[in-house]
């Protein structure tokens, strides 16, 4: 019937992030002044303690599910919980600066950012149709709120309304694919379905796994679901953007990871082909549709698309080391992304934010370190070698290729080079065109603080790539051992 | 499955009964009453000059406000109904679960109330 | 022939029931528009309508036909269907809630099966009264939106409003006494306050008065009565009709019978909100003392007893108290009425957890 | 056991053209009512199924909250509709088109004509079934207990619910006198009366 405190220790990180982002609430509103900045560091402190609780708790060998089978805790989960937590907490530093002088400073931002974090934690542990879409509920709500957070401005009430609205499509979904598979086998839990759910499944199944893998692959805005990442991208404010760009991203890959690898472990035949369309789509137009884009905002939305579709890659491969791939991939992908946003947050002239390519101009000259950092960031997502972001595109394309699907992994090839392309035009802006007027002095001491630990982690991935690979063929170990 | 149906019966022709009445009496009336409007006797109820524009123009956002919270603390109350009765066999952990829930509630509500969300200008 | 008994009848009987009920309820809802007017008159040292019959008897009836011979006018800028749509659907509201109020209970009948006088006995009786209550904010927010002039589209709203808030408070105190009753079904409710309580704890099962909800929720009786005055926007509640403010609010456009049938509304609906109260607090169709001659009256008249005396207090309240100002109308059902309920949700659960008072 | 069949269709019937109406209606407010009933004829399905408290919390809640929220905005905002119907007729066919074949699929999938590995019923075993028990109380006795992760999940969802409609509609205009009952009769009579003993003839 019932459980005790003890019993459920997996879930002691979540219960502790809802009670700090309740306690920071209530305190937030009953201080008079100055609540956004203090209320931001405390909710990075909270952040960083759950992680550490997070490691503490996991569960030492293999799979433990606890609230009558309805949460589950692993290495995989702890894996994919530090990493969110890690991209919220430098989610909320980013956002300090930019909220304070663009004056939307309210301390109810980090306290929405901790209740999205929940979400996704809730998200990548559970182990029921029913957890999943209500840990998908709390994350997306949040980051409707967040994505029209400056609701003065038209475009980001645009982009919170268009993320709300493609945001339900998507949860609807979900939803009727998980009542097609729940009234053709007979029950939400993903232990279950994967004993009842054999190669040739029903019809209704096979339908229902659609559906559900169309509400995934809308969170994680690939190819053919993708319309709303562009515009939200450009209207939400900047912070926003790097946030969405980060944490929810990884959340719903290891969702999808989950979700396919355990209820339907046995259903590989049917939902590969799906995914192999789908990751070359995004790939090509993360490629193809970048090149035009002069916005730099759009322009990272479009390689995050393609990222995804990278990421995909191993996904389909449906074994072991292809799981682990994208892993490996989405972690580099994760760091990445943050470093260059770092940098696309230091655009300032004269106090106001600008976003395009051209403002870029010149950069090397006015500012080289930002300017060696971002080319470091261009390159690494490009996939020149040394750098961590050919590390990625390597193992997911091994893994595709042991999987024998040679022709996903040429066209990733070609759609990289063509991806490539507008990356080193960013890099060509900065070093090889005259700067018009240059952008403001040292914006924000902590934005270059996490640009130089980036920057750090992708030049010298080279040398602690072993440890991140045995700890992700560790992680997928424990998830398939199920 | 039959029993269960058999009472709800009465509410439909209930409904019915209820729908044929009103109809029946509203068209009675405008039967009975001799109808002889013209536009002065049509025009809205003003004291001083005629409205210029539509009448349903904007208003105070407080009124969303109202209906959300309204929404929010009705699922609250639907949360409490099948609790409140069954409370005989959830014994104390079902007290405690919705503890917490009303907890997790109650803290909105000093939320709201701090922010001044429940005043009314 | 077999299918006239199988199901011609059934309907029949059933329309006829239905009947039984709406009859008195609408003339009951006539002479509570004289016996109104008459108290308000003596409260004022006046007297009230005494010309039309003898002591003014037919006055409500002449009022009826007053209105139904009257032109209904629809103003030029109004939306006509809604127009007429809006009184109807207050009305019927008002109406088919009666479905499952128990006007009495007899097992004296020595059948297997206890005669319950209830129309429609569903087990989630409580749930119905409260969906339906809640429904009643559409005539409302219809009717200003319909008749195109600002007074009636602000009184509708801040009436909408109103009735929105007090109605949460009105669902936490039907949860606790849910938690005293145990169960959804009104009739339960009635009889859990008959065979066990604070009379039967004190040692005196006769004075069943006392194992009614009234006693030992009485705080929650009086919310629950306060909030009921809201909800049906009656005195001291009434600002958005109130003359001096909006000039009566939503139905400021309307004249003759859909006047009328609004009026109609909001009569039965203070009978039914006074009949819910005698239900969930003042033990139903039971009589006050357990003996008996009080036994030998039937549970309607007990029922009809206490529907009068609770009307009384509706109408005394209109007499003697000044009106709320908006905001204070909506700081005391948000900041007072919704944190006491709540309190009171988790004092009573936990009272009756711990001293092992709960019904099952 | 006919009237049960022929309750169903009418729902039934009644809430398709209801769904289409509030789709087809050119007035907003006639849509929001078309959407109303289609809840209430949803609701009848329900409790043609035995789930009677469902039915209820539908009617209590959808309708008589997020109805009515629907209809304040539909009513009160002069949104005009027609401007953004315009791209209706020419999305017209795409709809169509992408209706049908879903329409398609799912009779297809129903029926079953393409059999598609084995046509496997549920083969897990359902929900254990409850001891005798009126529906709300099955619910009660497993939503508080086994399902408490869910409960008080979706109490973490209200909260953001209630965070996110403060922060992006509430307003505080700061100048406006407020009146604060608890200060009003915490006063004392120290504070409000002067004591002034006057000499005659010499006023204040």
């Amino acid at each position: 019937m019932g459980f005790t405190f003890t019993e459920i220790m997996p879930a002691w990180p979540e219960i502790f992030l809802a009670c700090a982002a309740m306690g920071l609430l209530v305190l937030g509103v009953f201080m008079k002044t100055g609540a956004a900045r203090s209320i931001s560091w405390l909710s990075v402190l909270a952040l960083v303690a759950t992680g550490i609780l997070e490691i503490v708790v996991v569960p030492d060998g293999g799979r433990v599910h606890i609230f009558n089978q309805l949460f589950v805790a692993d290495v995989f989960t702890t894996f994919v919980k530090c990493l969110i937590l890690g991209a919220s907490a430098v989610g909320i530093i980013m956002s300090l600066g930019y909220n304070d002088r663009e004056d939307i400073a309210r301390f109810e931002f980090p306290i929405l950012i901790l209740l999205a974090t929940l979400g996704m934690m809730m998200m990548v542990s559970a182990a029921d149709l029913i957890s999943l879409y209500v840990g998908l509920e709390l994350q997306s709500l949040s980051l409707y709120v967040i994505a029209a957070f400056r609701r003065d401005s038209v475009k980001s009430s645009e982009a919170g309304l268009k993320y709300f609205v493609l945001g339900a499509l998507a949860s609807g979904m979900l939803l009727y694919g998980s009542s097609m598979i729940y009234g053709f086998s007979g029950s939400t839990n993903f232990l279950q379905l994967a004993k009842v759910l054999d190669a040739d499944a029903s019809a209704g199944i096979i339908v229902g796994l659609v559906f559900v893998m169309v509400g995934l692959a809308f969170k994680i805005s690939a190819f053919p679901f993708h319309m709303w990442t562009p515009d939200v991208y450009e209207g939400a404010p900047t912070p926003v953007t790097a946030f969405f760009a980060a944490a929810p991203k990884m959340a719903a890959m290891a969702l999808f990871i989950s979700v396919l690898v355990g209820p339907f472990g046995n259903l590989v035949a049917q939902w590969q082909q799906v995914l192999v369309l789908i990751a070359i789509g995004s790939m090509l137009l993360g490629g193809f549709a970048a090149i035009t884009q002069s916005n730099i905002k759009r322009l990272l939305a479009y390689s995050s698309i393609g990222n995804m579709g990278y990421a995909l890659i191993g996904l389909s491969a449906g074994t072991k080391d292809g799981y682990s791939a994208v892993l490996i991939y989405m972690s580099i992908y994760l760091v990445m992304t943050v470093g260059a946003f770092a940098v696309v947050l230091c655009m300032r002239r004269e106090g106001r934010m600008v976003e395009e390519v051209k403002d870029l101009a010149g950069l090397s000259k006015t500012q080289p370190a930002m300017a060696a950092l971002m080319a470091l960031f261009m390159f690494s997502m490009a996939g020149i070698p040394p750098l961590a972001g050919f590390f990625g595109k390597f193992y997911v394309f091994l893994a595709a290729i042991e999987a024998k699907l040679y022709i996903l992994a040429i066209i990733g090839v070609l759609a990289s080079v063509v991806a490539a392309y507008y990356y080193l035009r960013i890099v060509m802006t900065m070093y090889f065109t005259e700067p018009v007027e240059d952008l403001d002095r040292n914006v924000g001491p902590e934005l270059s603080t996490i640009q130089a630990i980036a920057g750090a982690f992708v030049l010298f991935f080279i040398l602690f790539a072993e440890p991140v690979v045995q700890m992700t063929n560790q992680a997928i170990a424990s998830l398939t051992s199920g | 499955m039959e029993a269960l149906l058999k009472e709800y019966l009465p509410i439909l022709i209930f409904i019915g009964v209820a729908v044929g009445l009103t109809l029946a009496l509203t068209i009675a009336s405008f039967i009975v009453a001799k109808q002889k409007p013209y536009s002065e006797k049509l025009s809205a109820y003003e004291c001083g000059f005629e409205a210029f524009d539509d009448a349903r123009g904007q208003f105070d956002v407080r009124f969303y406000l109202v209906a959300i919270l309204f929404i929010i603390f009705d699922l609250e109350v639907a949360f409490l109904f099948p609790w409140a009765i069954t409370l005989g066999d959830t014994q104390l952990f079902g007290f405690w679960s919705m503890v917490i829930f009303l907890g997790i509630l109650t803290i909105g509500f000093i939320y709201e109330w701090k922010k001044g969300a429940l005043e009314w200008e | 022939m077999e299918f006239f008994n199988a199901y011609v009848w059934p309907t029949i009987e059933i329309i006829f029931w239905i009947l039984v009920i709406i009859v008195p309820i609408i003339l009951g809802m006539a002479y509570l528009t004289y016996a109104e007017r008459k108290i308000i008159g003596a409260v004022q040292l006046r007297k009230g309508p005494n010309v039309v019959g003898w002591f003014g008897l037919l006055q409500p009836i002449a009022d009826g036909l007053k209105l139904l011979t009257k032109e209904t006018i629809i103003p030029s800028g109004a939306n006509r269907v809604i127009f007429v749509i809006a009184p109807m659907t207050t009305f019927v509201l008002a109406m088919i809630a009666w479905a499952v109020v128990p006007f009495g209970y007899s097992d004296v009948s020595g059948g297997p099966e206890p005669e319950k006088w209830v129309l429609a006995d569903i087990n989630v009786g409580i749930l119905y009264l409260f969906a339906i209550s809640s429904l009643g904010v559409y005539g409302i927010i219809m009717a200003g939106w319909a008749s195109n002039s600002k007074y009636a589209f602000l009184g509708a709203l801040r009436s909408a409003a109103q009735m929105v808030s007090y109605e949460v408070s009105i669902g936490f105190i039907m949860i606790t006494v849910l938690l005293a009753a145990g169960s959804l079904n009104l009739t339960e409710i009635v009889l859990a306050q008959k065979n066990h309580g604070i009379a039967h704890m004190i040692g005196v099962p006769e004075l069943t008065f006392l194992n009614w909800f009234w006693i030992p929720l009485f705080p929650m009786f009086v919310i629950f009565f306060i909030s009921v005055l809201a909800e049906t926007n009656r005195h001291p509640f009434d600002l958005p009709e109130a003359e001096a403010e909006l000039v009566s609010g939503y139905n400021v456009e309307y004249s003759a019978f859909i006047f009328a049938m609004f009026f109609l509304g909001e009569y039965i609906n203070m009978i039914l909100m006074s009949a819910m109260t005698v239900v969930l607090f003042m033990g139903g169709w039971l009589p006050p003392l357990d003996v008996s001659w009080l036994n030998w009256i039937p549970g309607p008249i007990w029922f009809a007893g206490k529907v009068a005396f609770c009307l009384l207090i509706f109408i005394l309240a209109r007499a003697a108290l000044p009106r709320y100002r908006y905001d204070q109308l909506m700081r005391l059902g948000w900041k007072i009425f919704l944190p006491t309920s709540l309190f009171a949700v988790v004092a009573v659960a936990g009272v009756l957890l711990s001293f092992g008072w709960l019904p099952k | 056991m006919v009237v049960q069949a022929l309750a169903f269709y009418a729902f039934a019937a009644v809430l398709i053209s209801a769904g289409i109406m509030v789709v087809v209606s050119k007035n907003p407010v006639h849509s929001v009512l078309f959407l109303i009933l289609c809840f209430f004829n949803a609701a009848g399905l329900f409790v043609m199924m035995g789930a009677e408290f469902l039915a209820m919390i539908l009617v209590i809640v959808y309708v008589g909250a997020v109805a009515v929220l629907f209809l304040f905005v539909v009513m009160m905002l002069d949104v005009n509709f027609t401007e953004l119907r315009e791209g209706f007729a020419r999305y017209l066919p795409i709809g169509l088109v992408i209706g049908v074949v879903l329409l398609i699929e799912l009779i297809v999938l129903v029926s079953g004509a393409i059999p598609i590995g084995k046509a496997s019923g549920p083969v897990a075993k359902a929900i254990a079934k409850q001891p005798s028990g009126h529906n709300t109380e099955m619910i009660g006795r497993l939503l508080y207990t086994d399902y408490f992760y869910l409960f008080q999940a979706a109490g973490m969802v209200l909260l953001v619910a209630m965070i996110g409609a403060i922060v992006l509609t509430h307003r505080r205009r700061d100048g406006v006198r407020r009146q604060s009952i608890a200060k009003q009769t915490a006063r004392k009579s120290s504070e409000s009366i002067r004591v002034v003993d006057v000499k005659p003839g010499e006023g204040l």
